[in-house]
């Protein structure tokens, strides 16, 4: 009588993955950060998971567009996958690479010091992730890896709206 | 406003009396009317249901794969001498609503 | 006595663009929807130029999920650029593929009539978009090429929030 | 609430007395902090400006570019004898505020 598709739903255990690629304009830090935000939405984040991940987000992709390609044009590649509640995204560019990865993650430490900026880029992701990790050598990009756990919502009352 | 595929987003039904009332969703695509066909088949197996309506007070987008729930429901309830009403669209439904032709068939109360 | 990054900001005339890569799981309908919006926010489009860019990207990706895949998993690629204010974007998958693509495009016309659609996809597709191009053969996917310009905002009063 | 990157989500300057309050943009992120250096600095070129306030009245989304722009506009006005003070910061906005430490060193008023 009524042929109808089986109701297709997000499994507890469910993996899944998504990868964005943009150019390295500032103006798609907050692209980068709603996207992210829209796919993490489907495991019910509390507003306070949700806000933790942009923040990490943001700061890895300005860090691709500020240090990775130092203003000139290239791909950042945001890849975010969801393994049951473990959630990790990585931060890929292809620009100047880190010489000194233990260095710069250490907190303040800037490259850039006549910049204004305050050396706690790596210091938030770590802060905000429950684990960072970085890939680069110098002229061979950078990948910034963090994965955070998101806590199974008690009924996602707490949920944000987007 | 966006939503996520969260268990808050899906469809609610109501009875008053012969009617069934469809609460859709904030967003009214593929994914979150796959279960219409069969919960609303569901009622009317279970209690006398003459008329059906799609109530879209919470719903700001919506696609064509509304207008085929629409549409099906429609049809079955023709077969059963009962009607489809909609009611609570706001502008962009009822553009939505238009564009597709269904206001001809089906009426806004 | 300030050094300061020379602002970056977007030029009148910019070309960019994105690319986005999920699996065919139709929660991502709503996923790619606020992706694309995301990515079209700069433009400072109308609510209703957003709400059909939206709308057209659903019922692309809806049909890549439901058609092209028929239910098995698969990847779905979007791809969005911009030049001045013509907007394109595409919906790409490694499906099944269409064989007659001008009935496959016929107002009302369903491959699935025991699905309860409408056969109404394609017509939403041109009814919100300026023009709408099909490139597909059975077992070789399908793209569809959307375009739409969005008219310059007078002073960007009616745009959308999200 | 997302914004795009139009004109609306500029910073704001405003004058009272010897005050410059700077009204943040709803995101503080470095796209959007990219000119407030130079801007304060014109400010300050032009009139007697002894304290800078940031109000974050607007704003729900801060990373470490902001606390970098209060760092900077610290700095400056140490070196002229002045003073910068936060304002209007939501729930989220103290909290990467205190995990920055930088409320050691500019105040809540
Ligand atoms: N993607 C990258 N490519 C090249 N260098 C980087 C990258 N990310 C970080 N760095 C280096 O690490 C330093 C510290 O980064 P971070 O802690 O984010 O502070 P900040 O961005 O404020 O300088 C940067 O100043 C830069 O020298
Ligand atoms: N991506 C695709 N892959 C394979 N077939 C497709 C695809 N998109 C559309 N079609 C075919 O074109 C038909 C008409 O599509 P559409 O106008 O969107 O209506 P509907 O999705 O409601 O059937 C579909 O029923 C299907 O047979």
């Amino acid at each position: 009588m009524v042929s109808e598709r089986n109701e297709e739903t997000r499994k507890e255990n469910q993996s899944e993955s998504m990868r964005l690629q943009f150019e390295s304009y500032s103006w798609n830090e907050s692209f980068a950060r709603v996207t992210v935000a829209a796919f993490l939405a489907r495991l019910d984040p509390t507003v306070e998971e949700m806000e933790d991940v942009k923040t990490a987000v943001s700061e890895a992709v300005t860090n691709a567009v500020v240090h990775g390609y130092e203003g000139t044009l290239g791909t950042v590649t945001v890849e975010a996958s969801i393994e049951g509640r473990k959630f990790t995204v990585s931060v890929h560019d292809d620009g100047v690479g880190i010489a000194d990865i233990q260095k710069a993650m250490e907190p303040l430490y800037t490259g850039k010091p006549e910049m204004e900026r305050s050396g706690m880029g790596f210091s938030f992701m770590e802060a905000f992730m429950d684990e960072v990790t970085v890939q680069s050598s110098p002229g061979e990009g950078t990948t910034v890896i963090m994965r955070k756990t998101i806590k199974e919502a008690p009924n996602g009352s707490d949920s944000p709206v987007n | 406003m966006e939503q996520s595929a969260s268990k808050k987003d899906q469809v609610r039904y109501r009875t008053a009396g012969t009617s069934l009332i469809v609460l859709l969703p904030p967003e009214v695509d593929d994914h979150n009317c796959q279960g219409i066909a069969g919960e609303t088949e569901e009622y009317i197996r279970n209690r006398v249901v003459k008329r059906i309506v799609f109530d879209f007070t919470r719903t700001g987008f919506m696609d064509s794969a509304g207008i085929g729930v629409l549409l099906g429901r429609y049809k079955r309830m023709n077969e059963l001498g009962g009607e489809v009403v909609v009611t609570g669209e706001d502008e962009r439904i009822a553009r939505i609503l238009k564009i597709s032709g269904i206001y001809q068939i089906i009426r806004s109360v």
